[in-house]
């Protein structure tokens, strides 16, 4: 097997020792835990302000703005962009607290728009869309008949587009607190809470499934990093872990601190 | 019934020997509800199409009147931009609102866009025909004109535009008449009910009460409700003589929450009972205030736990330990994401919406109280739009009529 | 028993973090591969890449970051092989700033090991900000929301580009979603007015919610979560990463399905007891 | 002042909101180029915005180190990460990769944050296990269908479920298209007239809690 480039050992230990420092948050919370939590935030803002930096103030603004400027130095139209860098600056000045008002005009730009844009959008979408879809009619016409009107199975079917009202109709009347949840009102607001846990119970389930899939991937990387080839990083270093943590409870014991 | 199956086999079989006729009702027109360089075609269905008839649309720009000929349309030369069978594009139900509708049901209806192939300009008139081919036959419609343009309205969508304007009048409206008298009727939320049961068992154990705010700021409405009911739960902490904690991430929040409660005390007649370290700081870090907040309840146990607001994924940590210090515990969250987890580790949970109109309920301020109550009327609409509308749906499935159209695509969404 | 009950509850928790340790830890080194059951949702996103002729235009937006890796980059890769496969033009972008530089890792790799060119069969245009703003500046101009790819290299002119001038010449859109700005964002700003056809792809988490643009057809397939990558494997033939995790996933699955029967039978035992339940 | 202080931003938001929520309704080449070019302008904007949710981060920890507040070490620690990828980054001029091979910044981008951000969810993977044995019960009638379907949904979601209960994955196919897409599609109408109502309000000028900062006097 060829030997692995420098870097990618060095990142393999550098990987794991971090995974293995936000697991030891399962122990208790310390501080292992909380230089590499720390470590991540700092890196993720770093991280974005190369980022920020090189497509929206190189790619987005200022480049086009040059070309710009170099291919019609005398066109007011050339200068276009400049104006929501100023709008851009405005909210700056949220730093400054005289001038901090000045941000107001800023954030009531970008409020204003996406709350226009998202109104019309939200009703088409999410709204009118969903009641088309909703209101459909049951005769048990088509192919199949009474039995594909029957059909569980089959999520169009006619059994489930009444079960689908029925469900969409109760649960939006649990929400619905004009009325109080008495006589049929709270045989509608009970379906309606059915309806709510079954579909929480799935969204539990898939949700305990997602934090599985994390681990599995983490554990993934943990084993293939545990390898002759990357220097049997993660059994190094868990044993570092699990000895830094000793120490540091004893430490804390013999000072009379709590951990 | 019988003549026409025979006409109709004729027409398969003996195909050739029936002369083909040009496409009837041929119109062009500028396409609707558009931005502009598109023209429309329109033609009724005729019988005998199948997919070995085809259709082909020719198209030609006229020139403009400062040089034309004797006759523009014979000066210029055609061009063939579609080809297609001729049992396609026909308007199916749903294509369009019964408002905006170009053609009728059941008619042909094929769209021209500007194509590199053939640009399409507006303002310029065109002439279009169509040739309808079918084995070695050939027979070319009349010729139609027409201009494209763009448009400044999609009527198409005036559904959606109807439904803005009723909602912005209905919560104007709402608002306004909660500002008249904000003691509009509200049903009470079933879980606000256990708070008075929660503080009272703390009263007897002579344990704490704990209280979250969860980890939005002052600007969520989450944390606006939150907030507003531990202004109920202080008051009632006030007249039972028990302790309050709650611990913060945002200092705002704490402020905020510090003028509240000390105001719920002096509203139950016990300022001086009040404590300004109830409310305290602990971090900003989501894990470690989750670590710091599970700490305080494995120590002191309190006898009750709230946690109101949204929350993101330290929600089972919180619940876990609280549940298993035997505490009562009572959630309120919009956060979906972890209902679920409330629901199964607290005794009561309110539900997304259920915290906002518990927050409007308690403080009954006006605008909370009118947008609640909008809201309400809103759904109370679409409800009934969802009843009504599936059993005329039904109704015209069974008759097999389109007459319920009109009410139905009121409320469809059209392009 | 009620003791019994008592103590087994009261067992320290670090003993069932090992537990589930071990569930993950024995299937993936002691795989027992069983076999992946397609669901309808997952077929319909297979089955539509299928119908698209070469050369078609797959726009993949990647909108995760880092943290959704496990579930989402499985799904990715097993998009984007069946996309060069089928000799598709691929265009990959994010709306999530920290996922940049994962996307471009994925999309280098399986373009490499698929023989794929940078700038005539793919183009990785990176990451811009704006979210929505941005989906409606790409339903105008591809170009002037994205001037020029992550290498910097102007998107005029990009052979792989040929003919797109916006999201109006996309054939087919696929978000990976683990948030917003997501799949939803991308229906209600870009696929309602500029009718592309598009799917999603998600976490588990997200991906219930989700559910009812499926059946109404706003959007026409929906992978979901490390179980939907396996089965989107499965129809390609070709394993990966998911399938790899899917005897780990139904481990875990069923221990925690085990402790929740574990709780509920010494809850149940121990009702009435005072101080532990009401 | 008190009209550029309060009047204007209400005024902006107001004709802002009007123009683009009617905007949707015009299909007019006129329309189209207005939502592009602000979009194109929004794109511009909110990267100032991304600016300043990090200066205030910046910020935060700054004074944190300044009062020498509990924990500030680690405030440090955030700190020099930070300046460190920062100067790692504009060295490697924002490129992760230059012909294939890995910069710093991208050495940096794997090694650190990935695993990092990857890490810190899946703990909850373990948290999802203690809480299922000390907290998931059936308290209540409601609980325990929430429960039940949870368990259905897990079994039925997993290829090993699929052969012990082959019934387990119809059930949760039926389960997520019509009671899942039921419940969604509810709360999804309800989240979206919550919704358009809040933007309504902005726009009219009755919410304004978005505002924020700077008194008005």
């Amino acid at each position: 097997m060829p030997a692995l480039p420098t870097e990618a050992v060095l990142g393999a230990w550098v990987a794991t020792g971090l995974t293995l420092f936000i697991y030891s948050f399962l122990y208790k919370d310390n501080p292992l835990f909380k230089l590499s939590e720390h470590l991540y935030v700092g890196v993720s803002i770093g991280y974005s302000v190369v980022l920020a930096w090189h497509t929206i103030f190189l790619r987005l603004l200022w480049e086009p703005l040059a070309q710009a400027v170099r291919d019609a130095p005398s066109e007011a139209g050339s200068y276009m962009l400049l104006l929501p860098a100023s709008i851009g600056l405005l909210m700056l000045t949220r730093f400054v607290p005289r001038i901090a008002w000045l941000s107001r005009l800023a954030f009531a730009f970008v409020v204003g728009f996406g709350s226009g844009v998202a109104i019309p959008r939200t009703v088409s979408a999410a709204i009118l869309k969903q009641i088309e879809d909703t209101v459909q009619s049951l005769a048990p016409t088509g192919t199949g008949g009474y039995s594909a009107f029957m059909d569980l199975a089959l999520p169009q079917s006619g059994i489930n587009a009444i079960i689908l009202l029925i469900g969409v109709v109760s649960v939006l009347f649990y929400f619905f607190f004009s009325v109080e949840h008495t006589g049929p009102g709270r045989v509608a607001a009970r379906t309606g809470v059915y309806f709510l846990m079954l579909a929480f119970g799935a969204a539990f389930g898939y949700t305990v499934m997602s934090r599985m899939s994390l681990l599995i991937g983490r554990f993934r990387d943990l084993i293939t990093f545990s390898g002759a080839e990357y220097g049997y990083a993660t059994l190094i270093l868990l044993l570092v872990t699990v000895l830094s943590l000793a120490g540091w409870e004893l430490a804390v014991r013999r000072k009379g601190g709590k951990a | 019934m019988m003549g026409l199956a025979v006409f109709l086999l004729l027409l398969l079989t003996g195909g050739e020997a029936l002369a083909l006729a040009p496409p009837e009702g041929f119109r062009i027109l500028d396409t609707p509800n558009d931005a502009g360089k598109s023209l429309s075609l329109v033609w009724r269905a005729s019988p005998g199409e199948s997919k070995d008839r085809t259709v082909q649309v020719w198209i030609a720009g006229v020139r403009p009147p400062s040089d034309m000929g004797s006759d523009p349309v014979a000066a210029v030369a055609f061009q063939k931009v579609a080809e297609f069978p001729a049992n396609t594009r026909y308007v199916k139900p749903g294509d369009f609102p019964w408002w905006a509708r170009p053609a009728g049901k059941g008619d042909h209806y094929a769209k021209l866009a500007s194509s590199p192939a053939f640009p399409i300009e507006d303002g310029r008139p065109y002439a279009v025909k169509l040739l309808v081919r079918e084995g070695d036959q050939e027979v070319w419609s009349e010729v139609v004109q027409a201009s494209a343009r763009p448009d400044w309205f999609n009527t198409a969508q005036m559904n959606n535009v109807l439904f803005v304007l009723a909602f912005t009048g209905t919560l104007l409206a709402t608002i306004a008449a909660a500002r008249r008298n904000p003691h509009v009727y509200l049903r009470r939320i079933a879980g606000l009910d256990a708070v008075d049961e929660a503080i009272g068992r703390s009263t007897e154990m002579g344990r704490p009460v704990l209280y979250l705010t969860g980890s939005g700021s002052m600007s969520d409405v989450s944390t606006i409700a939150a907030t507003v009911i531990l202004g109920d739960v202080a008051k009632k902490v006030a007249q039972y003589g028990t302790t309050l904690q709650v611990p913060h991430r945002d200092p705002i929040v704490m402020a905020v929450c510090q003028e509240i409660v000390k105001e719920s005390y002096s509203e139950a007649g016990r300022p001086d009972a009040f404590k300004e370290d109830a409310n305290f700081f602990i971090t900003d870090d989501q894990f470690s205030y989750t670590a710091a907040v599970d700490g305080i309840m494995l120590r002191e146990k309190p006898a009750a736990n709230f946690f109101m607001g949204s929350y993101f994924a330290e929600s089972l940590l919180l619940t876990e330990t609280g549940a298993s210090t035997g505490a009562i515990q009572i959630a309120g969250t919009d956060s979906d994401h972890q209902l679920p987890f409330f629901v199964t580790t607290c005794d009561y949970t309110l539900i997304g919406e259920e915290l906002y109109a518990a927050g409007a309920y308690l403080s009954r301020e006006p605008v909370l109280v009118g947008t609640l109550r909008g809201q309400d009327l809103g759904k109370a609409f679409i409800m009934g739009v969802l009843v009504a509308g599936t059993a005329l749906a039904t109704i015209g499935g069974l008759a097999q009529t389109d007459i319920f159209a009109y009410a139905l695509d009121l409320f469809k969404d059209f392009k | 028993m009620k003791a019994f009950a008592r103590r087994m509850v009261a067992i320290d928790r670090r003993i069932i973090f090992l537990l589930i340790a071990a569930a993950v830890l024995v299937p993936l080194l002691r795989p027992f591969g069983l076999p992946i059951k397609v669901s309808p949702e997952v077929r319909a996103v297979y089955d539509y890449m299928e119908t698209l002729p070469e050369r078609s235009v797959f726009l993949l937006s990647f909108d995760f970051d880092p943290s959704s890796k496990p579930e989402l980059e499985p799904q990715a890769v097993a998009l984007l092989r069946h996309a060069f496969r089928k000799n598709l033009r691929v265009i990959v972008m994010t709306h999530w700033l920290t996922g940049t530089g994962l996307a471009d890792d994925v999309v280098s790799t399986v373009a490499a090991e698929m023989g794929k060119q940078r700038g005539t069969d793919y183009v990785f245009l990176g990451w811009a900000p704006g979210a929505y703003a941005l989906v409606i500046a790409m339903g105008q101009d591809l170009y002037t929301a994205f001037p020029s790819d992550y290498r910097k290299i102007p998107t005029k002119d990009m052979a792989v580009l040929e003919g797109v001038r916006s999201l109006r010449d996309v054939n087919y859109l696929i978000s990976l979603a683990a948030g917003n700005p997501g799949i939803e964002m991308w229906y209600v700003f870009g696929k309602d007015k500029y009718r592309f056809e598009m799917a999603g792809g998600s976490t588990g988490v997200m991906a219930p919610g989700l559910y009812p643009f499926l059946r109404s057809g706003q959007i026409n397939g929906l992978i979901g979560g490390l179980q939907g990558a396996a089965e989107y494997e499965t129809l390609i033939g070709l394993t990966g990463t998911a399938t790899a995790g899917m005897d780990a996933q139904s481990a875990t699955h069923f221990v925690i399905i085990l402790l929740v029967v574990l709780c509920n039978m010494f809850y149940f035992v121990l009702r009435g007891d005072p101080g532990r339940s009401r | 002042m008190i009209f550029f202080k309060r009047h204007l931003p209400l005024a902006i938001t107001f004709v802002m909101g009007i123009t683009f929520a009617l905007q949707y309704y015009v299909p007019h080449p006129v329309s189209e180029a207005a939502i592009t070019a602000v979009s194109k302008w929004m794109q511009i904007i909110s990267g100032f915005a991304l600016l300043l949710g990090i200066a205030s981060l910046f910020h935060m920890h700054a004074v944190k180190i300044r009062r020498q507040a509990a924990g500030w070490g680690y405030s440090l620690v955030l700190y020099g990460a930070m300046l460190g990828t920062m100067v790692v980054g504009f060295g490697s001029h924002g490129e992760t990769k230059v012909d294939g091979a890995q910069t710093a910044f991208g050495w940096l981008y794997d090694y650190t944050m990935v695993p990092l951000q990857g890490t810190m969810f899946s703990v909850l993977a373990f948290f999802v296990a203690s809480a299922a044995y000390r907290a998931f019960r059936a308290r209540s009638r409601e609980a325990s269908v929430l429960l039940l379907s949870a368990v259905i949904v897990m079994v039925g979601r997993v290829p090993l479920g699929q052969v012990l209960l082959p019934w387990a994955w119809d059930v949760t196919q039926w389960l997520m298209n019509v009671i899942n897409s039921a419940v969604r599609r509810a709360i999804l109408i309800g989240v979206s007239m919550g919704s358009v109502a809040l933007s309504v309000k902005i726009i009219l000028g009755k919410e304004r809690s978005y505002l924020g900062g700077g008194k008005d006097a």
